[in-house]
């Protein structure tokens, strides 16, 4: 992106005169400030989507008075959040306590120069694009235990020391997790394992259903492994139920306690940037990332036909109580299909790939962290650690094991 | 085997867990959200006043003394826990056209200052029942946070913060007209101590030089004046019932009869008081 | 067993320490025992199995008129045998000393403390008698009946209890 | 690394901390996460109500009672009240028995609530706190509707009660008792039986019986080790002996008995006993009946003394009382079952880690105003 960009600049007579290196530096700053409005755009929405999510959840309306429906109330906070007043404790370690911050969110927003939000749109196509995201990530750490030990706070300090086991602990499984994948593929671009998952083929290769061909229907393992991963990733970003390190309800804040407005909103930032990138890493290994759900445009129309009918099949049968809202899912998915029906751009359209489909597998897999945020309560510091040594990380090791065998008997490969 | 069967029922408790989430994550019109300034919290009302205060419900908030009707007796300012109510009532003159309240009777006081502090109000209703006139009540307004209110002296120096934007002032009565009641009271209550100070001083004399009377009998010893000093510097103590426990503000004005200790009458209302039989353990206990 | 019962016996087994029973003007009959003497009384009272006192429901410290003894007044249960007893030392206002019970009844502890932070009561052999409620450095103890709160606080002014 | 040296800290866990419902400040001597020892500090919500209560007439203390357990105020002043009558030899009309079991009962469910709630609160749950104090609520409309008040009612007076229940009442709490089993089912489903939870909580802070005893721990803190005590059954007052429901007890279904999840769901079961206790009487409530009928005019309680326990939520409540025959009492005491209830704290939680601390401490249920009084 930065190089078509870099060409796109010096195809205008008046600027060819800048050079290409020029040209090069003046795209890269502009796709990297595209990348940073990207991330605090998307917390700022996700903050509100969470505060909504949250709220329905718990018979609450949630936010309702700044904008209608409270759609303006992130900003307004975001607007609060800046004009408050800096303050750095007496007995901080100054450094530490202000480069903490930025630390963690340069770690966090610097990895999306490697995701591909459709097949052209990423800001680089790297070869180690898995590799390179996996290793920025781990900075995010550092951050947190910068953060918490120049606090000079004891809350801080168990929130940083918490969280460095955790998030040390969680890479191994989630390592081994992303293995399988990459051993599937062969690759470690992103882009080549996306265009992998192309086309349509049977579940877990021999039952005939015939669905796209993403990583998770490839085999029982890797649908395993996809929620391997997605457990994994969780707790590497710290949320419930693997929020120890900044549990309020034990640690006060965690290794945030002393943080407040700005360094505090850079924290909040790079937590949402965080959740982002995992869902988009889930979407892109395991969901297919750009690609369509549907191969071509009468599977769209037959897709969504089947949409419908499971839908209004569910809230018929499952649900005791039919009323309006649940009747809202039903009709939107007919109204799909009947467009689809009539249209057949509009199938095409669905059928073909395209950044819709990234975010929607994205959103949904962020919908469903939010969900077990407000469903679970919170484990221990040793069952933490019990669930990554024991559980998680011997079901990565058999499921990268499983993957292997899988492939030689499917035929995918050979010795 | 209890390792597998622990992640089996952790996976499917954390699903029922989940289940009850999204039942109403769909279901958000069960929410129980009140937007408040834009929908109140219903007030469950039903009338338990009499005559015109028939809409007096049971919601307890802000205080409210229908001044036409109350006639000084205090029952109110005694039977409050916190001290929140504040009455100066004085003996009436012909020239104050004291009003006849609601229930018949003829006021016979006049209710120069009837305060109250709903900063200190702790909202326990123990005050209305008591009042024979009904003329004190609780209002279901529990909005009365305001910056208008009557600003009045009564907050003592030793407050330490500035209350007085709760502080309501029910009495009519002009500024004016209550300081000079005030120092009439203050006045009459002097003189009453000085009269009386005067009539222990003459008993106290009298037991002297009865006193004296006797020493001379028994041996001729001089005559001290202290008693009558100590006499003197305590008369208006006197004047307080033994039981009471609490400061009243101010102190002199006390012109009430008042019952030899502080009851808590606790009938709706007089009439119905009047025709109940007395419960039979009170006197026993008395 | 009635509280007559364990009077008696108590004043068997005890006979100077035990004073008397109270049975009038109180709807628990006490018995009265010497300070000194409350903590080898309870030991008794809770290790002997027909008494079997295991549980005291409540200790509270007392001060009559301000003029008299104060006293301490134990409310004593068997969950088992479910008879009650309560206890009661007099001791006097300057130099009150009453013997702890906090090693019998883990009750007693925190119970002891109030009544030493609220009536200035000593209770000897107390692991670590000291204020609960009040501030460590607040001076007397607000319920006896002549005490008068100082002025002062650390600066901030003390509001007189009407 | 023979130099590495070691040493505990000290950690202080309030009285400014999202967990200590309220102002409670433990001393914690941690090891790592591992906490040594644990002081409480108490004493800063102390708003003097012994010596309130020695300057104000029997009918004005009921108020400040109820203001000690805020979140169990009917009960308060229900064992306040039964004290004085029994000190007064008052017979009560039975409407006004039924009446005060009914709101006592109805006011342990909504304490329950709040217990159950704020407990998956402190291990992280923050959606079924939400849903109890949603149920809380309606508890509440209903003592709005009779009293006038939401969390201090003063309702329950020395003799009888401050108003007669509104027409409507007894419809609309059957009503809420309809729907209440549901909702428990829902608090089953979201929190009771979930695995993070129950390895939170089971085998926990374990509360042995003699332990338990010994500190005066009572109420579903007791029962939840196994121990039968609970005073409307082994100790009738009021009119507890009429109705039909059981003492739920721990059974250390999850782990040990006498865990933090056995005092849980000790309380879970126990608002379900509560709500038959409800149903029960109102069933059988008398329509005829002025409750005020019994009040005395004059609250002079003979020369005496009386100690008086109650049930309340969190516990034995028992009210020292002396009169010396006049309107003001010459001493009342409190016996607040939370401040015995947390003098345990140490016992069963030394050892575990700071997180178990905060569930130990959630599930002891501890109202600070109760404590300090």
């Amino acid at each position: 992106m930065i190089q078509s960009l870099a060409n796109w600049i010096l195809s205008f007579e008046v600027l060819s005169g800048l050079g290409s290196s020029v040209a090069w530096g003046l795209s890269l700053f502009v796709v990297s400030a595209l990348i940073f409005v990207f991330v605090a755009a998307n917390a700022i929405i996700l903050v509100y989507f969470e505060r909504k999510v949250s709220a329905f959840m718990q018979v609450r309306l949630g936010p309702m008075r700044v904008g209608k429906f409270g759609t303006l109330q992130t900003v307004a906070d975001a607007l609060k959040l800046l004009q408050k007043e800096d303050i750095i404790p007496r007995s901080a370690d100054k450094v530490l306590f202000i480069i903490g911050p930025w630390i963690i969110l340069i770690a966090s927003v610097v990895t999306f120069a490697a995701i591909p939000f459709s097949d052209s749109l990423l800001a680089a196509n790297m070869n180690i694009g898995l590799f390179y995201i996996v290793s920025i990530s781990s900075i995010v750490v550092l951050g947190i235990v910068m953060a918490g030990w120049a606090s000079n706070n004891k809350w801080s300090l168990y929130g940083a020391m918490r969280s460095a086991a955790q998030v040390i602990s969680y890479e191994i499984p989630v390592g081994i997790t992303l293995i399988a994948v990459v051993a599937v593929v062969g690759s470690l671009n992103l882009q080549t394992i996306i265009q992998a998952q192309g086309g349509t083929g049977n579940l877990f290769h021999w039952i005939p259903i015939p669905l796209p061909n993403w990583f998770i229907f490839h085999s029982p393992f890797l649908f395993l492994a996809a929620f391997v991963y997605l457990i994994g990733a969780t707790a590497e970003i710290n949320r419930t139920p693997f929020d120890i390190p900044e549990s309020e309800s034990e640690l006060v804040a965690g290794f945030m306690t002393e943080f407040s407005g700005l360094r505090w909103a850079l924290f909040f930032l790079s937590e949402y940037a965080n959740a982002t990138l995992v869902a988009f890493l889930v979407s892109i290994l395991f969901l297919g990332g750009w690609q369509s759900p549907f191969s071509n445009y009468a599977g769209a129309q037959i897709g969504f036909t089947i949409i419908t009918l499971v839908a209004a099949m569910w809230t018929v049968f499952v649900k005791a109580k039919v009323n309006r809202l649940s009747i809202y899912p039903v009709g939107l998915a007919l109204i799909i299909t009947i467009a689809a029906w009539l249209f057949p751009g509009f199938a095409i359209w669905l059928a073909s790939p395209g950044i819709f489909w990234m975010f929607m597998k994205a959103g949904s897999i962020i919908f469903l962290l939010m969900w077990f945020r407000w469903t679970f309560p919170r484990l221990r510091v040793d069952q933490l650690m019990y669930v990554s040594w024991k559980v998680i990380l011997p079901l990565s090791l058999i499921n990268l094991m499983g993957v292997a065998v899988w492939m030689w008997l499917t035929g995918e490969i050979q010795f | 085997m209890s390792y597998f069967s622990n992640i089996t029922n952790a996976i499917t408790t954390l699903v029922d867990g989940m289940k009850v989430t999204m039942g109403y994550f769909v279901r958000p019109r069960e929410h129980v959200t009140l937007q408040y300034p834009d929908e109140v919290w219903p007030i469950p009302s039903r009338n338990i006043g009499v005559g015109e205060l028939d809409s007096y419900n049971t919601i307890r908030s802000k205080l409210t003394v229908n001044i036409d009707d109350c006639i000084g007796c205090k029952a109110c300012e005694r039977a409050c826990p916190v001290n929140c109510i504040h009455i100066d009532a004085y003996k009436g003159t012909p020239e104050d056209n004291l009003q006849i309240t609601s229930n018949g009777t003829q006021v016979k006081l006049l209710t120069a200052s009837f305060i109250i502090d709903m900063s200190e109000c702790m909202f326990c209703d123990l005050c209305t029942p008591p009042c024979p006139e009904n003329c004190i009540t609780m209002t279901p307004d529990y909005q009365f946070i305001s910056n208008d209110n009557l600003k009045t002296e009564v907050t003592p120096e030793e407050r330490w913060r500035d209350k007085n934007l709760l502080i309501y002032q029910f009495s009519k009565v002009s500024e004016d007209e209550r300081q000079r009641r005030k120092a009439e009271a203050v006045e009459a209550a002097k003189a009453k101590a000085a009269l009386m100070a005067a009539k222990k001083a003459a008993a106290a004399k009298a037991a002297e030089e009865k006193a004296a009377l006797a020493a001379q009998v028994a041996e001729s010893a001089p005559v001290s004046a202290e008693p009558v000093a100590e006499v003197i510097a305590t008369p208006v103590e006197t004047v307080k019932p033994e039981a009471e426990t609490r400061v009243d503000i101010p102190i002199e004005t006390i012109t009430v009869s008042k019952p030899e200790e502080s009851t808590v009458s606790v009938s709706d209302s007089p009439v119905t008081e009047a025709s109940e039989t007395p419960p039979t353990k009170e006197n026993e206990n008395g | 067993m009635t509280e007559q019962e364990i009077y008696a016996d108590l004043s068997a087994k005890f006979s100077d320490k035990i004073v008397e029973l109270i049975e009038a003007e109180t709807f628990n009959p006490t018995v009265v025992v010497a300070p000194a003497a409350i903590t080898e009384v309870c030991h008794y009272l809770k290790d002997t199995e027909t008494l079997n006192f295991n549980s005291l429901m409540n200790l509270a410290g007392h001060d009559t008129d301000g003029e008299s003894d104060l006293s301490v007044i134990y409310h004593l249960h068997s969950t088992e045998l479910d008879h009650y007893i309560t206890l009661k030392a007099f001791t006097n206002r300057e130099n009150s000393e009453v013997s702890s019970v906090a090693n019998i009844y883990g009750t007693a502890d925190w119970h002891e403390r109030e009544a030493w932070d609220l009536y200035g009561i000593k209770f000897t052999g107390h692991p670590d008698l000291k204020r609960i409620l009040l501030e460590e450095d607040w001076e007397g103890h607000p319920l006896k009946k002549d005490y008068v709160a100082a002025e002062f606080y650390r600066g901030m002014r003390i509001e007189k209890v009407k | 690394m023979g130099r590495l040296h070691a040493e505990e800290m000290i950690l202080n866990m309030g009285p400014q901390h999202p967990s200590t419902h309220g102002v409670l400040r433990l001393k914690l001597r941690t090891d790592g996460e591992i906490v040594s020892h644990i002081e409480p500090v108490i004493g800063y919500l102390h708003r003097s109500f012994e010596k309130h209560a020695e300057n104000l007439e029997y009918q004005q203390v009921t108020p400040f009672c109820g203001r000690c357990d805020y979140l169990a105020a009917m009960g308060s002043e229900h064992g306040y009240a039964m004290a004085v009558e029994k000190m007064m030899g008052i017979e009560l009309p039975e409407r006004v028995e039924y009446l005060r079991v009914i709101f006592a009962e109805l006011q342990r469910i909504a304490s329950h609530l709040v217990a159950v709630g704020t407990f998956g609160l402190d291990v992280g749950a923050i959606t079924p706190f939400i849903y109890c104090f949603r149920e809380r609520e309606l508890i509440l409309d209903l003592f709005e509707m009779a009293s006038g008040a939401r969390l201090l009612y003063n309702y329950i007076w020395i003799g009888g009660l401050a108003h007669d229940i509104p027409p409507g009442f007894v419809e609309k709490t059957y009503e809420f008792l309809d729907d209440f089993d549901k909702r428990i089912a829902e608090y089953n489903q979201i929190l009771t039986g979930n695995k993070i939870f129950v390895e939170r909580a089971a085998d926990v802070g374990v509360l042995t019986p003699e332990v338990a005893i010994n500190y005066g721990v009572t109420g579903p803190s007791l029962r939840a080790s196994g121990v039968n005590i609970d005073l409307r059954r082994t100790q009738p007052y009021s009119i507890y002996d009429r109705f039909d429901f059981d003492i739920p007890l721990g059974e250390g279904a999850q782990g040990t008995i006498g865990d933090s999840w056995d005092r849980y769901y000790v309380r879970v079961r126990e608002m379900e006993e509560s709500a038959k206790i409800v149903r029960q009487a109102l069933d059988q409530l008398p329509v005829e009946g002025d409750v005020k009928s019994a009040v005395p005019k004059r609250i002079r309680p003979p020369k005496g003394e009386i100690y008086f326990r109650s049930e309340n939520a969190r516990g034995e409540l028992g009210y020292y009382i002396v009169s010396n025959g006049k309107n003001v009492p010459l001493r009342v005491k409190m016996r607040s079952p939370a401040f015995s209830n947390l003098s345990v704290i140490n016992e069963i939680g030394h050892g575990w880690m700071i997180s178990d601390v905060i569930a130990i401490l959630g599930s002891l249920d501890i109202v600070l105003g109760e404590i300090d009084r």
